[in-house]
Formats: C-alpha cells, structure tokens, sequence
C-alpha cells in the first residue's frame, strides 16, 4: 500500500479520499486553492499544500502545481476524485512520466472510453448495444431513408454540437421535413457547420448506469446498478440501487458493461451509463472514468468501499471483489443536498453556513465536508452533502430518508432539501415510475 | 497556535469592529490594534524555547503576519503601517526552493542586499524546471523566509523587501 | 481557548454594546476591545478553583446577560412588568381539566370572581381520579387558559389571579 | 401498527424510539421532563407533553402522570425505552390495566426473569449453566465443604449485600480460613446480617450477552452476540459483535440463550448475559428485559431494526426475524460518547454544548440527541453519544472507529473520546485480548 497520497480535489470527494485513505494508514496530503483554505479536508489532513488561488484553472486544474505539490510532499500517488482532471488523460500520462500512480484507469482507456464517438465505437465492437445512430446526412432523402430503416421517433443532431444544443425530436415524416432544413441552417449558424446526423430517441428512459471494477490484468467485475433518472437539467437529483427494472434485465445489463470494460481491459472504478426504455431495450450511451458522485449508493447495498478499493487495486495489490461473492442486500437513496434556493430556479445560495446538524441513527450515512462557520466558496459546484438511507426494501428506504430530511437543519444557506422532500413524497417516484423526464413532468407544480 | 489558527482569527476579527485585542499565555502574547487612529501592528511573539519545527514558524519581526494575500484585511492593516513598508515576493508556483543558483554558489540575495527590478531572488523548481524568481521592484532584501532546499507552497511567502 | 471559541466570543460579542473584555486565567489572558471610544466593560471571571461547569458563569460587569435559564424565562418575565402582579396557576399533575364538577355544572370559578386560599378551581382527571385544584391564596381569577376537556401538562398554566 | 405511541425515556433512546416510529408512520408523544424542554426528542416530536420537574422521581418515574399523558394524549402504547421504567413490572402491568401497550415483555415475564434470584433458578430449570453458588453458609466448615466441592477461586458474598460491596475473592483454604469470620463481621456491620454465600469466582472473564427476540407465541430467535468486556466500574464502555471466540462456543451460548427464553415464552427484545472463562465454561448471569444502549452493534451486523421490530411485535404484527434468515455481516463496535472528564477520575462535565461535528461517510453510524447550543441537564447520565462503526473485518472497524474519532469535535463539555481513542490503540485491545478487568489491568497509566 502507498505510504501517502495527494488528493487533487475538493469538498466532500477530497474528504471520502481522506477517509478511505487513513482507514487504510495511508497518510494524506491535501492540494488546495486559497478559496479552501478552511475547508475539512485541509484541517484533517495529515499534511495540506496549496496550489493556487480560487479559480479552477489556476488551482485544481494546475496541472504543473499539482505535480509539484505531490512531488515536494513526498506522494506517491495521487487521487483525482471526480471532476477536474480526474478524467484527463494527459494529467493521467503526466502523473507517471513523473513516477507518481495516478489512481484511476490508464490513461490509454481514459482516452479510448471516455470519448463519446470513440466509446460508441468500442461499445459496437464489443458487442453492446448503442442507440442506432445515423453517419452525416447530407440531405432530407438520406435522413428519410435512415428514418424508414430505424423508425421514428429520432433526434436530430448537429455534427459539431454539444451540451443539448440544437437538438430537435421528429415523430414522423411530416416532422422530418419540416425541421431537416431548419435544423442545418440553424446548425451553421451555430456551430459554423451545418452538418447534421440522427439517432433513435428514447421517449421517457430511465438512467441506469452499472458499477464495474477492473483489475487492470482482466477481470472485470459489476457492482450491479443505480437508477440515476432523476434529473434536472441533466444533473443528478437522486441515485438510487438496486432499479426497479426486472431482475433479468438487470442481469443483461450489468454483462453487458463488464463486457465492454473486459473489452478494454479497464482497471480501477468506472461507470458505463446506458439509457433504457420501457420495452426492456438498452443502450450504452457513455463511460465515466473515474468514481462517482453517487458512488454510496453501491456501497450501500453491496458492503463495499469503493474508494478504498481504488487505493488498493492502483497499489498493485489486486481487487478484493470477486464477482461470486457480491450481491445486492436492501435498497440505498442518495440525495444530493446542494446550497441553492428551489423556490428561485435553483440559484446558487453561497455563503456562510451558520448551523448545521446532519441526521443520524440507523441506516442513514451522511457525506458532508461543511461544518458550522463554513463559508462555502462561490468558485466551485453547490453540492455541500450527501444523505444516504439504508433499509431492507425500497419502501422502508424512502421512509427513512423522509425521516432524517425532518431531522435536517441547514441554517444561513437555502438548500434543495424541500425539493427532495417533494420528489420522496411524489407518487410515481414512490411507484418507481421515474424516468429521465420526471422532473420536467411529475414535478411541474 | 499556529498559523492557520492565526490567519482564521484575523479573518474573523477583519468581519468585526474590534481596535485591540490581546491573547497571552503563558507561551505567547499575541497583541493586534487596529482602525483609523490606533497604530496598527500586529504582534505575534512565539515561544522562544518550544518552536513547532514543522508549520513553518511565522518569522517575527514587526508588522509580521505569515498569512497571504486572500486574507486580505490583515495585509492592508499591516502595509498601511511605517514599519510594514515591506513589499512581500510570494511564491507563484509550488515547488522546491533553491537560495542559490548552484549547490557550491553562493545565495542569489541576502538580507541588506540592494535589488532591482529583475534581480534573481531565488529559484523554485518544480517538474524539474528551474523558475528564476525575479525582484518586481527596487529595494532592500529585509527578511528571507525560506531555507534552502524547503518546499513552497502557492503564496507562500519567500522575501520581504523594503521598496527603495 | 482554540480559534474557533474566540471567534465564536467574537461574534457574540459583536451583538452586543460591549467595548472591552478581559478574559484571564491561570494559563491565559484575553483582551478586546472594540467601537470607537468606549467605556463598558464585561470581564468574564472563571472559576478560581473549580466551579461546576453547569451554569456559564459568565459574570456581567455592566451589560447584559445572555444565558438566563431558560427554565424560568417565562414566568419571570411576566412578573417583572406591572401588569403581571398576577399570580399562575399550575397543572401540578398531568391529566384533563374540567372546569366545572359536573357536565351540567355551572364552572367551579370565572374570570371576575373573588377566591379565597382552597377554592376549588377545576379538576384535574387522571388515572380516572378526579384532582381538585384549589387557590393557594386569595384574589380574583382574571384569566382562565384552558378549556373545559381539554388535557393539561405538568406546569401548565391553568388560571392567573390577581392576589387580593 | 399502532397510530401513536407515547416515548417515557429522554435521551438518545427516545430519538432512537422516535426515528424507528416515524420510519413506520406511527405518530409520537414525547414525555419530558421541564429540563428537557429544549431536547432533540422533544423539538423533533409530532407532540410533546411535560410530565413534571427534573428529577426523575417525579417525572421518569412518575407513573401516574406518563400513564395520564398517554391516555390524554390518544397514544395507544407506550415505549419505555432503557433504564427508568424499562423494567418495571407494576408500570407494565398497569399499562395493560389501562387498555396501553406496553411495548416490551409481559408484566410476568419481567417479574420472573428480571428478579437476579429467580432468575438463576429458572436458568437451572431450563437447563442453562449458571456459576455454581452455595446456600447460606452458617459457618467456616460448611464453607469449607463448598470449597471442596467446588474448587477455588471463590467468591464470598453477604446474602443482604448489593452492588460488589463486600465481596471478597478467595484463592485457597487459607485465604477462606482468613477471610470468613471477617466477613460475617463486615457483613454484620454493614447490612446487619451476617449471613454469607459463595459462587465461583471467574478470573478474566469475558462479558458475553446474546440479543434474543421472542413473538410471546413460542418462537424465539437470537441476533448472536455482543462482547461487552470492556467495562469501567461495571459501566460498559465499548461494546462490539461479533466476539473473537470460536464459532463452535458462540452457537452453544446463543443456543442456551434460546432456550432459556423460550421456557418463559419471552415477547419482544431481551438480552441474556453471560460470563465466559478462558477454558470455555459460560454461566448465565442476568437477562436484560428491554432494549438495550449497545443494541445498534447488533442492527449493524444483523442489518435489522430491533426498534421497528419491537413495535411490529407490540402491535400484534408477529415477529418479522425468521433464524434461517439471520446471518452476522461483517464486525461493528460501539463507544459510548459521556460527557465525563477522563482525565479526572470521569467526572461529569455537564454543560452546554458550544460546538458539535460528529463523523460521517462509510460504516457510520450516530445515535445522539445533541445539537450545538445544547445544555446536558445534570439530572441525568452523562451519555451524549453512540458512535457506531461497521467494516468487514475487526480490524477494519477498529480503523475506521479511529478515523471517525479524529473527525469528531465536541465543545464546551469533556468527553470520553480522548479515553476511547487509548482504548482503541490498546494492543490487547487490538488483539481480541480483552476482559472485563481490562481497563483496571491494562489501561492503568
């Protein structure tokens, strides 16, 4: 086991490294911008450097800094966490040329998987089904064409898009042709490239996303799913596991991403994310590289320690898991308790948090890296916990998470908690009738 | 107290209206005075005996405070002072700091030492890149914060120099 | 005394008028002072020896108290402002309070009427025991607070009667 | 179930009493004392009713003004939680007269099995070894043929004596010759009866204690072991399951456990003590007819919820546990959090709490009903806190119980912590080598 690690990051994910790191008796030295000066992670820590000011790039995206900071203090290897460079494939590649083990996937995997068209591509190689997606379409007769051999409905894509943009749902021919055009023109003035392509589009899907393991010497192990379709804004609100799906559909699931994962022979802890429709269809949609948020989840209902188990596979001492002795026991929610204000569009509501007292009792784990007088800083994301409920099913799960939300008390911030306590009390959540539209249309009060 | 212990009471006295304010034990006295009218200095006496040898102990002198630019209310009290003049050179990078340009050399600067603006003060290497770090004005070397060899960190205080 | 007590003193004191505070024991001595001129001053004296921790034995010079129990709060209050000469009546057991002694009864007493020490005021049941609660002194009931039925705790506040 | 249950305790158990209702919908009716007005249980109830002045002699233990509270508050049962009324069979009994639940063992069963004396003779009856105890021994000779019979150490004990006063251990002929008349002396003078027993005397013992359910209709389940050894004046200051002894003795003692509450048809959640030598031998010493403080160590390796279960079964719902079903997950240790100076003599320091941070992320769990701004009433015990850890291994436990301790901030008020962490680098300790001498024999620095 390392003797000591630099943890690159920040908030609650720099303390769970922390945790892991000294339940292990790996000593722990904390890179920080000036914003985190006071932050929990730097008081805890056996040994804290800062690495820039406040803003990312200067700090927690400070490549050059990072390394040094690891290289003076003696590390051996650094822990990215999530965000910022953790799934970077050059900072993976710099970490060791510089003989520090970048704890997390080689960088080759992060570059071949965590591209979206390269990841498609390996995912079609190896056997795993991806949404049908067309090449580029020059004009409307190819799209018609792609349409009759797929069915409606399909998105229509731009090329050189991203983030949501440009993007338009067709139903039937009718659609197609009025929009086709529209959508290049809009496409050019946009991107500059009035390329367009197409794919199959899922009407209400649910995120599914399966926790795999790799050894880096080719096992491969799933730590079965979370259903992650709440979202709001293609952000996470809510992770729970086990799905509510059937459980051979799970079961086709889960081989299919430790599939895929073998096929690159991927090491350490990744997600393979895979939208799913209510005929029982799946489909890969993209590979996250490194730990998750929502990672709990899994730890809850599998008696794991993920992180740790990361420490411990990028110390070159093999994967504890085997995949005969994992299994699901009881139901775990993860809420995501972000300082901003529901009742304002979500605005981020930074400041100082003046009191705080988190729930207890049974099956409740509480993730938080703020504390009474905590100033949160205005540079980094608004996530300031994360509640996690245990219980035998689903049912007691929900109730117990609504009984610690009571028990909560956040003071000098707003908080999500009063939406979390809307979507636990909703009825098609507590059916388990989510799906990546849920907020947009159950919660449209 | 250390340090950090130091820097978040002068944060949390910053927010107040507090003028004096004197802590003593039997280890230390620390005495700051702040406002319009007071003189403002801020005075931290360690221990002369048991300094703690791994926080890098806060070198006194006068106006002296370890704590960097973010915390800035204490910076401006103690540079509005006659005493603190002093122009403080922070490392910009982290890294290992070197006082000399080679091993057997001699240090690029020491106290009393007239610089000017572009005078090498010292060396930080990091990634095994050598980065000169050069004097932003004219003056006098007054204080050196950083031994040979010791790692910095971003802010890190490394000269104090008197502005000529 | 660590950071975060001081700073805790400090926002504390920030909500109140004080001007200077001494704080000194044994191992330590702290001392504020804050606004523009000033003359108030809270010194806070802890135990010489050792004083049961209980109660903050914050030990006011001038100013104001913070930490009154809260036990008494209420009913000190009450009786420290003119109008509230008045006496209470409270429920000594737990139970549901009647009114009258009987539901076709007239109420044992109303506001306005005189009592003298053991007039019955109402009855307390509990258990299927039916408890009268008598006028400790004499005086004339000027407000009832419960009604007919309803359950009581221990301490409630049943009558207030203005002693004759 | 039932709609509203009335909580008689104060504390971190009437919080416990008071999550395990909510989490099955079920209404709660704090009763406090005044000095408890401003106490977590009571700020988080659904109702709250005052039920006298601080000493517990009249509010606690005021029997009449909790039963009066709870028939005019509409609550159809009644939690007693631990300690005060949790053992009282009157107060049972007139629970039931007044048409409440009392949620723990019938009034009979507390009589019969609670009393020390009846206790061990019932044990007897149903066959559960018990350290074997002479009758009254008039004189020297008699004692001397108990002796013989039993073999040294011994035990000698005043028959009116109580709480370890007067007791004197004997090691051979000589030590009895020396010590008997004495201690009819002593005895004489200090209870004003000189009458004396003995028992067998067992050196380094451990504190065993089997967790045992009943249904009240026959069937009895046990939740394995908890090893409390690890005692300070007979208070237990960590608590931890499951024991280091062989798997093989850990069935038997659970087994007679078992056996001896199935005699007496036991209903709900009760613990069945027992002392275990170095060579094996186990004796009965006590059962504990209520919930008990360490019962978390339990729900942790279990993953169960002995309080939910407590008022399934009070309500007439049947026993959830089946034995098949039950297994031990991995290890979990308790600590016992007291506002107590460790480093004088444990004396409480009560107080308000300035500052509170408890620990968080994986394996923990804290039951506590304490908040910053607290004040802990000097009327009651000391304790603030349970900390609960659970790994895979004791080893991992211990660890991860020493990371969350060094994350754990209490202000205003000593705490225990400091002593716990001693506890927790112990070598002995660390090595399953404990007993309930430990801390007399291995922590005297």
């Amino acid at each position: 086991m390392f003797r000591k690690i630099l943890i690159a990051n920040r908030g609650e994910i720099a303390l769970r490294i922390l945790r892991a790191a000294r339940e292990l008796g790996v000593q722990t030295v904390v890179a920080y911008s000036k914003a985190d000066e006071n932050s929990l992670p730097v008081l805890l820590a056996d040994e804290s450097i800062c690495i820039g000011p406040a803003p990312a790039p200067e700090s927690y995206l400070n490549v050059r800094n990072l390394l040094a900071a690891a290289l003076v203090s003696g590390a051996e290897a650094i822990h990215p966490g999530y965000g910022f460079l953790a799934e970077n494939a050059e900072f993976a590649a710099m970490c060791e040329e510089h003989g520090l083990t970048f704890i997390g996937p080689r960088p080759e995997s992060i570059s071949r998987i965590g591209d979206k068209a390269s990841a498609r591509a390996l995912a079609v190689e190896a056997g795993v089904p991806i949404t049908p997606g067309s090449g580029p379409l020059p004009d409307l007769p190819a799209a018609t064409r792609f349409a009759d051999e797929i069915g409606f409905p399909l998105i229509l894509k731009a090329s050189a898009g991203g983030g949501g943009r440009g993007m338009r749902v067709v139903h039937n021919h009718a659609d197609l042709e009025r929009q086709f055009y529209n959508a290049q023109e809009e496409a050019r003035a946009a991107f500059g490239n009035p390329e367009l392509y197409m794919e199959k589009y899922l009407e209400e899907p649910k995120h599914i996303e399966i926790q795999v393991f790799g050894d880096g010497n080719g096992e491969v192990v799933h730590l079965f799913e979370r259903d992650c379709s709440i979202q709001r804004r293609y952000q996470k609100v809510l992770e729970e596991g086990p799905s509510t799906l059937a459980p051979e559909l799970r079961a086709r699931i889960a081989e299919s991403a430790v599939r895929l994962a073998k096929y690159i022979d991927y090491r350490g802890a990744g997600t393979c994310e895979f939208l799913v429709d209510k005929s029982g269809g799946y489909y890969f949609s993209e590979m996250n590289t490194r730990i998750q948020v929502e990672h709990p989840v899994t730890e809850m209902i599998t008696q794991t320690d993920l992180v740790q188990e990361q420490l411990r596979v990028a110390a070159g001492l093999g994967m504890a898991f085997k995949q005969s002795e994992l299994a699901v026991r009881g139901h775990a929610i993860e809420l995501r308790v972000n300082a901003e204000d529901p009742d304002h569009d979500f605005r981020p509501s930074a400041g100082v948090i003046t009191d705080v007292h988190w729930p207890g009792g049974p099956g409740i784990r509480v993730d938080s890296h703020v504390y009474a007088g905590y100033r949160i800083p205005p540079n980094y994301d608004s996530l300031i916990a994360k509640i996690i409920a245990w219980a035998p099913s689903r049912e007691e799960a929900i109730a117990r998470m609504e009984r610690a939300l009571k028990e909560t008390v956040v003071e000098g911030v707003k908080t999500t908690i009063p939406f979390h306590l809307k979507v636990l009390g909703n009825a098609f959540f507590r059916r388990g009738d989510v799906y990546t539209n849920f907020i947009a249309r159950r919660m449209s009060s | 107290m250390d340090v950090k212990e130091i820097r978040r009471l002068l944060e949390a006295l910053a927010a107040t209206d507090v003028r004096e304010f004197t802590y003593e034990t039997g280890d230390y006295k620390l005495t700051l005075k702040r406002g319009e009218e007071a003189r403002q200095t801020i005075t931290y006496l360690p221990p002369t005996a048991a300094l703690p040898v791994q926080q890098a102990p806060v070198q006194v002198g006068q106006a002296s405070q370890a704590s960097a630019p973010e915390a800035a209310a204490p910076v401006v009290v103690a540079s509005s002072s006659p005493a603190s003049k002093l122009v403080e050179v922070q490392a910009p990078i982290v890294g290992t700091f070197y006082a000399s340009p080679a091993p057997d050399a001699g240090p690029f600067v020491k106290v009393g030492d007239r610089v000017a603006a572009g005078t090498v003060l010292c060396i930080i290497e990091a990634m095994k890149l050598m980065n000169e770090i050069e004097a932003e004005g004219a003056g006098v070397v007054r204080e050196v914060l950083v031994g040979n060899g010791e790692p910095v960190e971003y802010g890190q205080v490394l000269f104090r120099i008197e502005p000529a």
